[in-house]
């Protein structure tokens, strides 16, 4: 994936985090709501960081089948 | 209603059927949609082996007509889970699940490998079987209770007999294969991953919605 | 060797399989023969006090007057206001011949206006669907397999 | 929210570290240090990363995503107090994506540990005696019902024992290097995390770390009773040390053998039920 794909991906996931925790502290949305817009963007935190320390991929390969 | 999953969210009417959705079965309702959703978006695996005897490998491809075929099976199977997730109606919830069972059977039918093939065959016979005691219990339901409304049923009066309950639990074991693990293991040779893998997670949901209704009526 | 790994002998082979099933099949049938006698519920969807074999509709006469109303017994009738009136839904022809004949309760699934699919229909709605499914599911199956043979 | 998260991920993580020492230090080995599968966690997210060749690269991601969420999820429910069906549920769908690791990569070693983890999928049915044994006692499923009786009654573990032990057993057959860990047997290599590498293996450890400390807290909640958040902690630990301890002393079994014992737990716990229905009110 492009280097831009991903910062936009991490900012989006970031920002749906951020955007949950606060609306919540702010008794905007319910807390079942806040839950289930961390649960979804959690993953995607999760992923999109170790992808963003470590942008660039290595070609695609055949799996391991042995030593 | 039922409570065991939690408060009803969100109910369905449906002619004299309702559908209910509590926390627990809309989470399971999710899982299916979301593991239907793969079905439908993932490419097969291309499955790896290794020649005997030497260190040469190759890969399985999956012709094109299969892959559609499986596809289709695997949507089928996904959207009879998501229909036993929600039914609020026992008789309902047993035709979702037979057909569970027979488009696992379809999702397998179509592999050529012989293992994978007398698996499915054994594994066809008893989700066949199953049948007996899954319409069974809903008969003996209704035959003792005169409903078959869950939401009736759970709401108390009724005496629904002890061997209704294990009949139903007994059919959706033998539709889900889920204790008798060694035909579905064979099964799960078959390459092709999102498809196989639609077999177990409806065996599995049909099975954790069955332990609620068993528990709640 | 162990007593488990006996167990699991049998277990892993599913060549077993169907025996295992029909041996859990019978231990939960034997239970259910020790429970017996159960009660039965006599208040259902059709009452069934007027059967009557002399009917020409028999055995799907369930009472109720023909484009009249019948009652039903419905779990919510707040949600299905109409499902009294078919029951008694016959084509003029039905009619006719359910009034001369004592055939149409043979062949009542099969001829446009059929009580028993209209009933579904309007009371268990989603079980015809989910049945014809079903059907329509196993023959999928069996008709790829075939044409699968052919190639 | 997001606290809770990383807390749990790194607090489980760290839980499986101490796991990994204590039966080293039982098996007379030094041991990695305890921080170790936070390191792993941390390593494994700046290697670089891509998709093998013949994975079905949709299914091979997804499920790395669906891993995470379904085990916030359930951390969140525990939290919540809400019906205690929703995280066996969540414990059982863990086995689908046990699956979707294994199959989708294409390698034959995935594809092992996917075929162990579809037979060991029989081996959960414990859980729903237990479910139906604690049923029996609080007439809810509801966790903050089931703490709610607790308090008034005492701990469910001096009522209902059997059922303690049924889930006990259930934790034990999810940890690494158990007697029933066969999905992940050094045999298959990793087993079903074979082919997933770089960051997709990050995510694995946080799926890890989550998913033990929820079974844990959960395990203390549901049989214990309230308490304050640092006893949890404590009694949490002290449960993972004592099957730690399990875990040195026992040979994995055999994969056929694995899911017979479990069986016969079912079986013990099976007959508990009836006992308890026969007895009860």
């Amino acid at each position: 994936m492009k280097r831009t794909t991903i910062t936009y991906g991490l900012a989006a996931s970031a920002l749906v985090i951020v955007a949950a925790w606060a609306a919540l502290a702010a008794s905007l949305i319910p807390l079942w709501a806040a839950e289930t817009a961390m649960v979804i963007a959690f993953p995607v935190l999760v992923l999109f960081l170790g992808l963003w320390w470590r942008a660039p991929g290595g070609e695609e390969d055949i799996p391991f089948i042995g030593y | 209603m039922p409570d065991i999953g939690g408060d009803p969210l969100f109910v369905l009417e449906f002619g004299d059927i309702l559908h209910y959705y509590t926390p627990y079965t809309i989470t399971l309702f999710l899982l299916a949609l979301i593991f239907t959703g793969l079905a439908i978006a993932s490419r097969p695996e291309r499955q790896i082996d290794i020649a005997f005897g030497g260190d040469a490998y190759y890969a399985k491809e999956t012709t094109v007509s299969e892959m559609r075929f499986r596809r289709f099976m695997a949507i089928a199977c996904g959207l009879a889970t998501l229909g036993a997730m929600g039914s609020g109606d026992l008789f309902n919830f047993t035709l979702f699940v037979s057909l569970v069972g027979i488009a696992n059977i379809g999702i397998v039918a179509a592999v050529k490998n012989r293992h994978v093939l007398d698996a499915a065959y054994e594994y066809g016979i008893v989700a066949m079987v199953a049948t007996l005691p899954l319409f069974g219990g809903a008969a003996l339901v209704v035959a003792t209770t005169g409903t078959l409304a869950i939401p009736a049923l759970a709401a108390g009066g009724f005496a629904v007999p002890l061997v209704a309950k294990a009949f139903l639990a007994l059919g959706v074991i033998g539709e889900g294969m889920a204790p008798f693990y060694a035909a579905k293991a064979e099964m799960f040779r078959a390459p092709g991953a999102p498809y196989v893998i639609m077999c177990s997670l409806s065996s599995l949901l049909i099975f954790l919605r069955v332990v609620e209704i068993v528990i709640t009526i | 060797m162990l007593i488990i790994t006996r167990i699991s002998r049998v277990l892993s082979n599913f060549q077993n399989l169907v025996a295992l099933f029909a041996g859990a099949c019978i231990i939960v049938s034997l239970i259910g023969i020790l429970s017996l006698p159960l009660a039965f519920e006599e208040n259902q969807l059709y009452p069934k006090t007027r059967l009557d074999p002399t009917s020409g509709l028999y055995p799907y006469d369930r009472g109720g007057v023909p484009f009249g109303t019948t009652e039903v017994i419905c779990q919510y009738p707040e949600n299905s206001p109409y499902a009294g009136y078919v029951t008694t839904y016959l084509t003029p022809l039905s009619l006719f011949l359910a009034e001369n004949t004592l055939y149409i309760g043979t062949t009542i699934v099969a001829h446009p206006g059929g009580i028993i699919d209209e009933i579904l229909y309007n009371t268990r709605g989603a079980d015809t669907v989910v049945e014809t499914s079903i059907l329509f599911t196993a023959f999928a199956i069996a008709s790829y397999l075939y044409r699968r043979e052919e190639e | 929210m997001i606290e809770y998260l990383v807390f749990a991920a790194a607090f489980g993580l760290l839980l499986l570290g101490l796991h990994r020492k204590v039966i080293a230090r039982v098996q007379l080995r030094p041991g990695p240090p305890v921080w170790q599968e936070i390191l792993h966690a941390l390593k494994f997210s700046f290697k670089s990363t891509w998709v093998p060749k013949t994975a079905s690269a949709t299914l091979y991601v997804g499920v790395v995503l669906i891993g995470i969420g379904i085990w916030s999820a359930a951390l969140f429910v525990v939290l919540a107090g809400e019906s205690i069906l929703i995280l066996f549920a969540i414990y059982m769908l863990h086995k689908i994506v046990e699956h979707g690791f294994g199959l989708s990569s294409g390698s034959p070693y995935g594809k092992f540990g996917g075929v162990r983890s579809v037979i060991s999928a029989a081996s959960e049915i414990p859980l729903f005696v237990t479910i139906a044994a604690i049923y029996f006692f609080t007439d809810s499923l509801l966790l903050r019902d089931i703490v709610a009786y607790q308090a008034v009654h005492g701990p469910l573990l001096l009522i209902a024992p059997p059922a303690a032990i049924a889930m006990y057993i259930v934790i034990l057959s999810k940890l690494p290097y158990g007697p029933f860990s066969i999905v992940e047997s050094k045999e298959l290599v990793s087993g079903y995390k074979t082919e997933h590498f770089g960051v997709w293996r990050a995510g694995i450890s946080v799926i890890d770390g989550t998913k033990t400390f929820v079974l844990l807290f959960a395990f203390v909640a549901i049989f214990i009773g309230a308490m304050p958040f640092w006893a949890a902690l404590v009694i949490m630990t002290i449960v993972l040390v004592s099957l730690s301890f399990v875990c040195a002393v026992t040979p994995m079994l055999s994969p056929f053998d694995s899911v017979t014992v479990q069986g016969i737990v079912t079986l013990l716990m099976v007959g508990y039920a009836a006992v308890l229905w026969w007895v009860m009110p």
